[in-house]
């Protein structure tokens, strides 16, 4: 069978906090033997060994510097399959939320003020605008559970999938209580499933941190949103909470959400 | 708590596969394998040609595959041609003689041969579609006293990709089996037909009333024979297609297989085309 | 069969000693709404609820399960198993005891699913006449499943200060003989019974336009109605229809194994036609590509399909697909505009 | 004059969150260089949270940190909270109590048993502890779940809480579970004991050097949130007057911005706590000081992680309490809270397990975010970190050098510094 004996993992991380990481650490409490399954050759926020010989990259955060896209390819080349871990790497994730405001040399200037010159960044983007990627597991922070079964995927040597399915779908399965139903907004009807409807379960409307279905119907939630009473404002704020990287705004300055 | 989990051997789950071994494994092409399986203790699989097998890898899962070989020639094996597209046939190539795999099956229906029997055969196949075929064909031609005029049609995209050569061989030198091929796209060695199949039907003439017609290829081809085929006269009733769709369960339950009222792992997967006609999703 | 009567009074001890015998289920407040879960206290139980969010088909077929569990390693080996345990389901509506036959067919027609079967065989259906219109959603009485005349164990009328209970079956009675202080109804139970279901009816609106036995033929004329392609314009196919409504059954089947690859297990999920993938088959052919065709087809088979296969319709009116419906999409609503276009 | 020559140049420190570079130049015993370089890509929160709805903010805020996730969110909804004017309930202000309990137990078990130990076991990480000492890394796994299962309860994860909003909770746990909590809870005593003995035994490097140890304070109570900005050399202040204290400013090696006070520098976290209110912790954390050999005011940095074990012995008991107190007054339905279309400035500020954090809104009538500042505890470290690598190098300058990049290390490390979270920045006009 293609399955992979015990393959090299590298941790990497770029603009994140890390909390995608930290799951991982996480998962040992119910999975010790992920240390048995895998060899951690690399994995800065929890050892000091840093092995340059791996098969597999998780790679963490957003590429907002020239300097990471260096980085990046390197790790490409090393690595045979790599894996973006969470929305920052996926999906650029809140990172990208300065994408949208009024223009990047504001937001440089309104946190270093006169020396912002000196502090690199450009607009946020996921590692796949950069290199290829094999796999993805979304979610800020990631779900441990997903994390596992991707890895377990990759030992079988089958194809690291995630669900291609909305959010609902779990949810109804928990059998929540819509919030849509009690007056809130969620965009789980076009958010991509495997979080168990974390938000809802939880009382809160999704947000969108896995990143959108293959086909949304992003006009139909939208109406849905604003008949639930969200002003134009509100609904742009709510779609680019961690959705805001669109690969037509690099480089420009877009008008912010709450200037339309 | 009452204990909750209940041992059900005594009432046979049927999505509880078999152990069957591999014998044999035999490459056939760039992404195409023949295993040749075992159930436990030599049983016969019991299959009609055109039925399929769940087949299970676990850990990986399963998938619906056609016997390929048939009845008539079981000898307490049966054949599985498989081609390597995702997760489970990506393992299955990955195995050796002497593994196991599960089976379960086999499921739905296949071709009527008690109807066939005294009647003109024409089969046309593309592609992997021989592989259920196959089944028939060699049942037929096993019995070839109990059949009319044979005729074998079979049509790939490129030489490489021709599948069962030792079939078809033994089918060309029969006297009692008109075989054609074809293929869409030749290369240097190959001094055959060229073209999609369609264009093997023009040579052929046939007594409409007295023909059963047996397809089975990929759906774009469906559309263009089953036109030859009703071009040439066949009733409607007379033609028998195998339809492929996502099956998770095989035996009617899981819903992913329907076709309009249909259920593809039950009332097919060989249909008549006068059953599935003008159902929009069945072609 | 036989007419009893149980005081309102009796009705928690009568639970609370199913509960030593049994693992009893039934409707239960959740949030703003209601959900069939594990009674503690007998006191919890509101059989006043309105349709639960999800049927209680799950106690049949639950949302995921366990088929078998294997070991990879040396012989393959595989063991098959079937979570069921003694279950007193309390508090069904009946057009979920309708919606129930669909499923006894589905399992039980051609290969038995022994998952199922042992499930169901193991459960007793305690039903609960609707007196009220129980939401906006719901159309049961254009169905004609408001109210059943057998497909439960005990069947429950709210008197006013006693319950009239029906016995459906014998295990229903060795049930009824064995839990509860019931007493055969009198002349006047039934006088106040026939007084109940009397003023009952009327409560209820028609809301089909046609004859509910005409929808079979409804649904073949209107395969190619433009209706399709509207409502696909506002479904966001995020498939919470088909997850909540008791007569859907479609799953998935999955393998899960541990991380040192050894040992797992074989497990199904409900599964949604709504989605993309659903019939997706290798090399990316997707049979029912546009949702247009996705939502034809999920209500083929309420008003025409299952009925052919199973003589029973796949929808009982219960509405729940059209409280979770993000865009009010209501099978009432598309029955009719069919029927509008039609006529 | 010594003639030695150091170059310590460690690119990358690892086990601790976030990009940082040690670089310690000595030239003939002469210190020339001696700078902890912050090299993390700044991720500019503040200016995203500008046009946002006040809602948002503590969702997008928790992102600034996936250690101390629950403790931004806390520090933004008290800012919001009193931007808007809202007042919180008792319930919610008890369940923010034990959620931020969770967090700290969740972030103090992780920094000393999987960042800190390994450097007393002589390995590069937790990982061969697994294999070498079991029973330590189980315990510590134990710890963890347990934390992470409390906070899960109320909020429903640690990581990026989810429950938590503007005057409340959008989920409450039931007593069951609660109760179900409390019971792991006594019984992670003897967790905690284990913890404090092995603590005890460690060789701690002998250093001292004192400073201004800065945290938040309340009278009745080890305070955690809220309550007035207090510092070990006398001053205090109301928390709208954060920037006497903070008085940010930029160094060129570093994306993240410095602070000071009285002094060059000033450290926060968990042994300033400890040092300001040592009083009011529960009397089994200070029998667990006494074990560790410490009494108000420690002056050696890397007890930092012993005032760290010792506020998990704390919010172990103080959990217990507020459960105890919870169970008794019964979980209570609370009304969602509603924009009264009025806005408004708001100091937001926590002792989140890295010291004292500040989240600072202007919110106007819209309910939409105009300004923000947030200075993070890390942040506030910096200076002092500095400030103790630059007195500590000629004590061990004889070392050799190898030892000393160790040291520097250790030193760095005992912070626990987030320096993910401190590289953001300044200037803020509130318009
Ligand atoms: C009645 C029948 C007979 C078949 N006979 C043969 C045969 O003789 N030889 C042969 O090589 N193939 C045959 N197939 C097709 C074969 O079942 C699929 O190629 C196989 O399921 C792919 O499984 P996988 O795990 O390798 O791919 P996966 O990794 O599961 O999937 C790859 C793609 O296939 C889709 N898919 C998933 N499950 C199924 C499924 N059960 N059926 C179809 N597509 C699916 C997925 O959506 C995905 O897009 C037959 C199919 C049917 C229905
Ligand atoms: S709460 Fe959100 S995810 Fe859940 S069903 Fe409603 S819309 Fe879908
Ligand atoms: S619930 Fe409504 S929106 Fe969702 S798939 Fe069903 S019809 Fe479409
Ligand atoms: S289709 Fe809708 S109304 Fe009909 S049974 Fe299903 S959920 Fe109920």
């Amino acid at each position: 069978m293609a399955e992979n004996g015990r393959p090299k993992v590298a941790f990497f991380d770029f603009a994140c906090c890390e909390g995608c990481q930290l799951t991982v650490v996480d998962s040992l409490q119910t999975h010790l033997e992920l240390v048995e399954a895998v060899e951690i050759v690399q994995f800065r926020e929890a050892m000091t060994e840093k092995g340059e010989d791996y098969q597999i990259a998780f790679i963490e955060g957003s590429c907002t510097r020239e300097q990471d896209e260096a980085r990046l390819r390197e790790i490409r080349e090393q690595a045979d399959i790599v894996v973006a871990l969470g929305a920052c790497a996926h999906i650029a994730g809140v990172n990208a939320i300065k994408n949208v405001q009024p223009s990047l040399q504001d937001v440089r200037e309104y946190v270093y003020g006169d020396k912002w010159e000196q502090y690199d960044s450009y607009a946020a983007r996921p590692i796949s605008a950069v290199i290829e990627v094999d796999a993805v597991i979304p979610g800020c922070p990631i779900d441990r559970f997903e994390f596992l079964d991707v890895v377990k995927k990759l030992l079988l040597g089958k194809k690291p999938s995630v669900p291609d399915y909305p959010v609902c779908v779990e949810c109804k399965l928990k059998e929540n209580v819509c919030i849509l139903e009690t007056g809130g907004t969620c965009l789980g009807p076009i958010t991509r499933a495997g979080c168990d409807a974390i938000y809802p379960t939880y009382g809160v409307g999704c947000l969108g941190c896995r990143g959108l279905i293959s086909n949304p119907n992003e006009n139909a939630m939208m109406d849905v949103l604003e008949e639930a009473g969200l002003t134009v404002e509100q609904l742009m704020s709510k779609m680019t909470m961690f959705n805001a990287y669109e690969p037509a705004h690099i480089g420009e300055a877009v008008a912010s959400p709450a200037e339309e | 708590m009452i204990e909750s989990v209940v041992d059900v051997a005594q009432e046979e789950s049927v999505y509880l596969p078999q152990m069957a071994q591999l014998l044999k494994i035999e490459q056939m092409t760039e992404l195409e394998k023949v295993f040749t399986l075992q159930l436990p203790g030599g049983r016969s699989l019991g299959n009609d040609p055109g039925q399929f097998v769940e087949v299970s890898l676990f850990g990986i899962g399963e998938a619906p595959i056609s016997v390929s070989s048939s009845p008539s020639r079981s000898n307490g094996t049966f054949e599985l041609c498989v081609r390597r597209v995702g997760d489970l046939t990506n393992a299955l190539h990955g195995l050796e003689p002497g593994d196991v795999v599960g089976v379960r099956g086999p499921f739905g229906h296949g071709f009527p041969i008690e109807k066939m029997r005294g009647r003109d055969m024409l089969f046309a196949a593309g592609g992997l579609g021989l592989a259920p075929l196959r089944s028939l064909i060699n049942q037929v031609v096993d019995e070839r006293g109990a059949f009319g005029r044979v005729i074998v049609l079979y049509g790939t995209k490129h030489p490489s990709e021709i599948l069962f050569k030792e079939d078809l061989k033994a089918w060309e030198e029969r006297d009692d089996v008109e075989f054609h091929m074809t293929v869409d796209r030749g290369d240097e060695d190959w001094t055959g037909n060229v073209g999609v199949i369609t264009t093997l039907f023009p040579e052929i003439a046939i007594n409409p009333r007295n023909t059963i017609a047996a397809t089975c290829g990929p759906p774009i081809m469906y559309r263009f024979v089953l036109m030859e085929m009703q071009s040439k006269g066949i009733p409607e009733t007379q033609i028998y297609l195998s339809l492929e769709r996502r099956m998770k369960c095989g035996v009617g339950k899981c819903g992913h297989c329907q076709i309009d009222q249909f259920y593809c792992c039950q009332d097919g997967p060989v249909f008549t085309y006068a059953q599935i006609k003008g159902l929009e999703e069945a072609l | 069969m036989s007419l009893w009567v149980i005081d309102k009074q009796a009705m928690a001890p009568f639970v609370a000693k199913l509960m030593d015998d049994y693992r009893v289920v039934g409707p239960l407040a959740k949030g703003s709404q209601f959900a069939f879960d594990e009674v503690e206290d007998p006191a919890d139980l509101r059989l006043d609820y309105n349709t639960s969010i999800l049927p209680p088909k799950k106690y049949f077929q639950p949302p995921e399960e366990r088929l078998m569990t294997f070991r990879r390693n040396g012989g393959t080996t595989v063991q098959p198993i079937v979570e069921a345990e003694p279950t007193v389901i309390l508090g069904i509506h009946t057009c979920d005891l309708h919606a129930m036959r669909v499923l006894d067919e589905a399992f039980t027609q051609g290969y038995p699913d022994a998952h199922y079967t042992r499930r169901r065989r193991q459960a007793m259906v305690v039903s609960v006449e609707c007196l009220e219109p129980c939401m906006e959603h719901s159309f049961c009485k254009s169905m004609g499943t408001l109210t059943a005349d057998d497909g439960y164990d005990l069947h429950l009328t709210d008197l006013g200060a006693a319950y009239a209970v029906d016995v459906g079956s014998d295990e229903g009675k060795a049930l009824l003989e064995r839990f509860a202080e019931a007493r055969p109804a009198a002349e006047a139970d039934m006088q106040q019974l026939n007084k109940v279901l009397g003023a009952k009816w009327p409560r209820f609106p028609y809301k089909l336009e046609t004859e509910v036995d005409e929808l079979p033929a409804l649904m073949s004329q209107s395969y190619e109605s433009p209706v399709w392609e509207e409502l696909a314009e506002i479904c966001l196919a995020c498939g919470q229809c088909t997850i909540v409504c008791p007569t859907c059954f479609c799953f998935d089947v999955y393998d899960e194994v541990d991380l040192s690859l050894q040992d797992g297990e074989r497990r199904r999920r409900w599964d949604s036609c709504q989605l993309d993938l659903f019939a997706t088959v290798a090399g990316g052919e997707n049979f029912r590509e546009s949702q247009a065709a996705r939502l034809r087809h999920r209500f083929m088979r309420k008003g025409r399909y299952l009925r052919k296969k199973y003589d029973a319709l796949g929808c009982v009116g219960c509405g729940r697909c059209a409280r979770s419906c993000p865009v009010d999409i209501s099978p009432v609503n598309v029955f009719n505009e069919l029927h509008q276009v039609r006529a | 004059m010594s003639t030695v020559d150091v170059n310590v140049n460690v690119h990358h420190l690892t086990r601790v969150e976030g990009h940082g570079n040690i670089v310690v130049d000595v030239q003939n015993g002469e210190l020339k260089q001696c700078e902890l370089q912050i090299v993390e890509a700044p991720r500019f929160f503040e200016a995203m949270l500008r046009g946002r709805p006040y809602y948002e903010a503590s969702h997008i805020t928790s992102r600034i940190c996936g250690i101390c996730a629950t403790g931004h969110a806390t520090a933004s909804l008290r800012a919001t909270e009193n931007a808007l004017g809202v007042e919180v309930s008792e319930q919610t202000e008890l369940l923010r109590k034990l959620v931020f309990h969770g967090e700290i137990i969740d972030s103090h078990v992780l920094h000393v048993y999987m960042l800190v130990a390994p450097d007393f076991f002589g390995v590069g990480s937790v990982l061969p502890l697994a294999s070498s000492h079991p029973d330590v890394v189980k315990r510590a796994l134990r710890i963890k779940k347990l934390s992470g299962d409390l906070c899960a309860m109320i909020s429903g994860r640690h990581t990026h809480p989810i429950a938590m909003t503007v005057g409340g909770f959008t989920h409450l746990p039931t007593i069951k579970e609660m109760l179900a909590v409390r019971e792991r809870l006594v019984a992670a005593r003897e967790d905690m004991d284990e913890t404090i003995s092995l603590l005890a035994t460690l060789p701690w490097p002998e250093f001292e050097r004192e400073t201004e140890y800065v945290s938040l304070q309340k009278d009745e109570e080890y305070a955690f949130i809220d309550g007035r900005i207090a510092t070990t050399d006398g001053f205090a202040y109301e928390l709208p007057d954060y920037r006497n204290v903070t008085n940010e400013y930029l160094v060129p090696h570093s994306t993240a911005k410095h602070t000071k006070h009285n002094r060059d520098s000033y450290m926060v976290g968990a042994l300033a706590r400890f040092n300001n209110n040592y009083d009011q912790l529960h009397p089994r954390a200070k029998a667990a000081a006494e074990e560790l050999g410490m009494k108000p005011v420690v002056t050696n940095s890397f007890l930092n992680s012993g005032a760290q074990a010792v506020e998990m012995v704390h919010c172990v008991e103080d959990s217990i309490r507020i459960i105890d107190e919870l169970v008794d007054r019964g979980i209570e339905e609370e009304p969602p809270y509603e924009f009264q279309g009025k806005g408004g400035e708001g100091v937001g500020s926590c002792d989140v397990p890295r010291g004292i954090l500040f989240h600072n809104y202007v919110i106007d009538d819209d309910g939409v975010i105009q300004g923000a500042n947030c200075i993070i505890p890390t942040g506030q470290n910096y200076g002092n970190i500095e400030a103790d690598m630059r007195a500590l190098v000629p004590q061990i300058l004889d070392r050799p050098q190898e030892e000393i990049t160790h040291m520097m290390e250790m030193l760095v490390r005992a912070y626990d510094p987030c320096i993910s979270c401190s590289t953001h920045f300044l200037n803020v006009e509130f318009v």
